[in-house]
């Protein structure tokens, strides 16, 4: 299931890329996916579940404005902290639990907390993430926690 | 390496479509910047960067020590081969056009396609090996 | 306008390039190289519209994949010692 | 134009950078810098190709080469630990003879491009013996549209044969240098 | 003056570039520093070659109907074929650099020698012992 | 239409110029490694975005649109990852963060 699943994925990039459909071009495009599948199925897909996938893929674009529109506030405020004379920065490293169950969620979450205000994940285990905030009064607004549960809402309540 | 999680995962999300890029810029060599050589070296780093998520061990489980020493060579000998094959079918060594595969610009065309792959296989294989026996510190 | 975009981006390079050179800290000079990366993926895009060649785009999408490989390398070798 | 000479300062401003680090993993990293640029200044000079491969090579393959070489030798320049080196002079008499001997080669190449033709002129002899029916022919003699493509494999295949022929005995040799033999 | 300025002053700073990787190369005693001149050297030689084939006006050798003139490949397909061998020097020098490092214990070529002389002397010892 | 276009393009170019000249500025200004981390992630990786977009606008819907669509998409994901590498090597190797002095700060 995966090595399908993964072939095909391969073939979308490649037909993205190229854009040309000659003879021998879709020939090796054939080729060249299956062999990649081959090598590597069970890194892309491995035993993950195909619709619960799915449906977490559709529930994270959703997510995906919101994100957006974090991340530009997040430059404003850079630039602000970046271009004041003064530079009002207070930086602290904090941790707090780590409530994911999937390791995909972990990982949205901690690119998410880079990409977001002032804070970056410097370390995430099973237990805690580790983050780098360069205000305190933006680490509380991590604290709050909104983020969190967004990302918990992707996951969702399905068994992992 | 492999305890972290977030370049774990970022890592196999990333080889496939590295090493799908490589064959592309292999299959795009006529149309486009790349090549066999330029394929090679990309389908190699995606192999490091396996190597350095999940240890060189794991690495040699996916790719073993016998399969690069192989394709090292094969890759030569399917270049030299087409050279041969060039002759065979009354040309001079290297000279694409005599092989049987249409008319003089789609024999070309195929016979180029052809020695890129062997460069592909070649560059990539040794790539590989140069670094396993580079990276492996092993206990002396 | 790509060009003076271009120009631009080559002088914040320039900056960036000061700090790869002082960082009084390894890590601020892996820091330094890794966004002058990340501004080459830009520069090399931008540089294909100055010449209105689009195929060099495939460049800045080598660059964009496998630019971090020498930065998980980086952190290999200062965790363990070694990269195997 | 100006971008073209903001670069090649970056390229100097880096190798000296590069050469001078007593650290070598920072040697290795600003050597990284320099070949990113060495990208950069390569597509200005429309060479797609050879951008191409400096950037698959250099980010990717030396830089994790020479990081290996590291870990399996030793990271500062000098025998002692991080303190112990000598503190090297910048005039001792050995680098003052390399610094003269760089000099007076540097001279006499910067003599020699005197009478080369300028940079860009359309007229150099290089651009009129083989390079005009290369350019024209390669479409229709060889299928392919990169033409870079077309005299690599086909007008200089020779070339790349040797070229493959090459990396093939550098991967030999790698092998026979470090590979330990199997336990009997 | 200024003509000669402008149309030469890339080829003398590639000379820099070249003659950086030369110093490296010579005054450095360090066996990686060695390497990494030698590539800063041949990466500014490479440029060097590849300058050449820049015509004014030209486009990438990728053929292209709006193209007028294109720039000679065959700079290109050269210095291509020297990157490959670059790659493939580098790594036999990284090799044998690290075949050095486990037989001597350092990578300095002036401590290398040292040793290369002791071990010489200590041989001719052993020889007049066995003579004597 | 075309002239509404190349409009859009150069401001989303300039915003993107803008947040990656401030990235620099931030690299060389910020007192220690892990503060100039911040501007290296984030505006950065936004600014990149912002001038990618810019051409994607440019260029109009083809693909070589979705190539820079995927430049860009590669990016914001690899460039966070990188740069938590490197956040974590810092950490691990037992660099300690920059505090502001008690007297100025709260």
């Amino acid at each position: 299931m995966s090595f399908i699943l993964t072939a095909v994925i391969m073939f979308l990039f490649w037909i993205l890329l190229s854009g040309e459909f000659g003879f021998i071009l879709i020939a090796s495009a054939i080729i060249s996916c299956l062999f990649v599948s081959y090598l590597s199925h069970d890194l892309l897909i491995g035993k993950a579940n195909v619709r619960l996938g799915l449906i977490r893929i559709f529930r994270f674009i959703k997510y995906l404005p919101w994100l957006m529109w974090q991340i530009v506030l997040s430059n404003i405020d850079l630039v602000k902290r970046t271009l004041h004379p003064k530079m009002p920065i207070s930086p602290t490293i904090f941790s707090f639990k780590n409530e994911l169950r999937t390791e995909m969620g972990m990982v949205a979450l901690a690119n998410s907390i880079t990409l977001t205000p002032g804070t970056i994940t410097v370390d995430v285990n099973e237990d805690e993430f580790i983050i780098h905030a360069v205000a305190l009064e933006l680490a509380e607004g991590l604290m709050e926690g909104e983020m969190q549960r967004r990302i918990k809402a992707i996951e969702g309540e399905e068994d992992v | 390496m492999k305890d972290d999680i977030i370049i774990r995962v970022i890592s196999n999300l990333l080889i496939p479509f590295i090493q799908l890029y490589a064959l592309y810029v292999l299959a795009h060599g006529d149309l486009g910047p790349g090549g066999g050589f330029q394929g090679g070296v990309i389908f190699a780093s995606s192999i490091v960067l396996y190597v350095l998520v999940y240890g060189i061990d794991e690495g040699r489980k996916r790719v073993s020590q016998k399969i690069t020493d192989v394709l090292n060579s094969i890759g030569v000998m399917i270049y030299g081969g087409i050279g041969v094959a060039c002759l065979m079918f009354g040309g001079y060594y290297l000279q694409y056009g005599k092989l049987p595969l249409g008319d003089l610009k789609e024999a070309s065309h195929l016979g180029i396609y052809g020695i890129e792959i062997g460069v592909e296989v070649t560059v990539a294989a040794v790539m590989i090996t140069i670094f396993f026996e580079m990276a492996r510190r092993g206990n002396d | 306008m790509f060009n003076i975009a271009a120009t631009v981006i080559v002088l914040a390079a320039a900056l960036v390039i000061y700090r790869a050179i002082k960082g009084p800290r390894i890590y601020d000079r892996v820091l330094a190289v890794n966004v002058i990366g990340t501004k080459t993926v830009v520069l090399l895009a931008l540089i294909g519209y100055i010449y209105e060649r689009p195929h060099f785009l495939d460049i800045a999408l080598v660059y964009a994949i496998i630019n971090f490989i020498a930065t998980i390398a980086f952190l290999k070798y200062r965790q363990t010692g070694g990269l195997d | 134009m100006i971008i073209d000479f903001i670069l090649l300062f970056f390229l100097v401003v880096s190798a000296i950078a590069a050469i001078r680090m007593k650290d070598l993993l920072s040697t290795v990293i600003l050597l990284s810098a320099y070949s990113l640029i060495m990208a950069v200044v390569w597509t200005r000079l429309n060479a797609v190709d050879v951008a191409f491969t400096e950037a698959s090579v250099g980010a990717g393959i030396t830089t994790v080469l020479l990081i290996a070489a590291l870990s399996r030798t030793r990271r500062w320049e000098g025998n002692g630990q991080r303190e112990g080196f000598k503190s090297s002079k910048l005039f001792d008499s050995h680098s003052l003879l390399s610094f003269i001997a760089v000099l007076v080669t540097g001279a006499v190449l910067v003599y020699g491009t005197l009478d080369m033709p300028d940079y860009g002129d359309p007229d150099a002899p290089s651009h009129h013996h083989v390079a005009p029916r290369y350019i024209k022919g390669s479409l229709e003699e060889s299928g392919v549209i990169n033409m870079v493509t077309a005299l690599l494999a086909n007008y200089r295949g020779y070339d790349t044969l040797g070229e493959t022929t090459v990396i093939f005995t550098a991967g030999t040799s790698v092998i026979l240098l470090l590979r330990k033999k199997r336990a009997q | 003056m200024i003509e000669l300025i402008i149309g030469k002053y890339n080829y003398w700073i590639y000379i820099t570039l070249m003659m950086i990787g030369f110093y490296a190369m010579i005054a450095k005693g360090n066996l990686v520093k060695k390497i990494v001149g030698m590539n800063i050297f041949q990466t500014a030689v490479i440029l060097f070659y590849i300058s050449t084939g820049k015509v004014w006006g030209g486009t990438a050798p990728i053929i292209w109907e709006k193209a007028v003139i294109y720039d000679n490949p065959i700079p290109h397909v050269l210095m291509l074929t020297a990157i490959v061998v670059s790659v493939g020097t580098t790594a036999v020098a990284i090799a044998i650099v690290i075949r050095i490092y486990k037989e001597y214990g350092t990578i300095e070529d002036e401590t290398i020698l040292e040793i290369e002389r002791e071990q010489a002397e200590e041989s001719r010892g052993k020889r007049q012992d066995i003579e004597a | 239409m075309d002239i509404i276009r190349t409009i859009i393009s150069g401001i989303l170019i300039a915003t993107g110029c803008f947040l990656i000249v401030v990235a620099a500025i931030g690299v060389v200004r910020f007192p220690d490694f892990y503060t100039r981390m911040h501007p290296a992630g984030k505006g950065d990786t936004l600014g990149q975005g912002l001038v990618l977009t810019g051409l994607m606008v440019y260029e109009g819907f083809d693909l070589i649109s979705v190539k820079l669509l995927i430049i860009i998409i590669f990016i914001f994901i690899a460039n966070p990852t990188a740069t938590h590498a490197l956040a974590k090597a810092a950490y691990v190797a037992g660099v300690k963060p920059w505090v502001k002095d008690k007297g100025e700060g709260k």
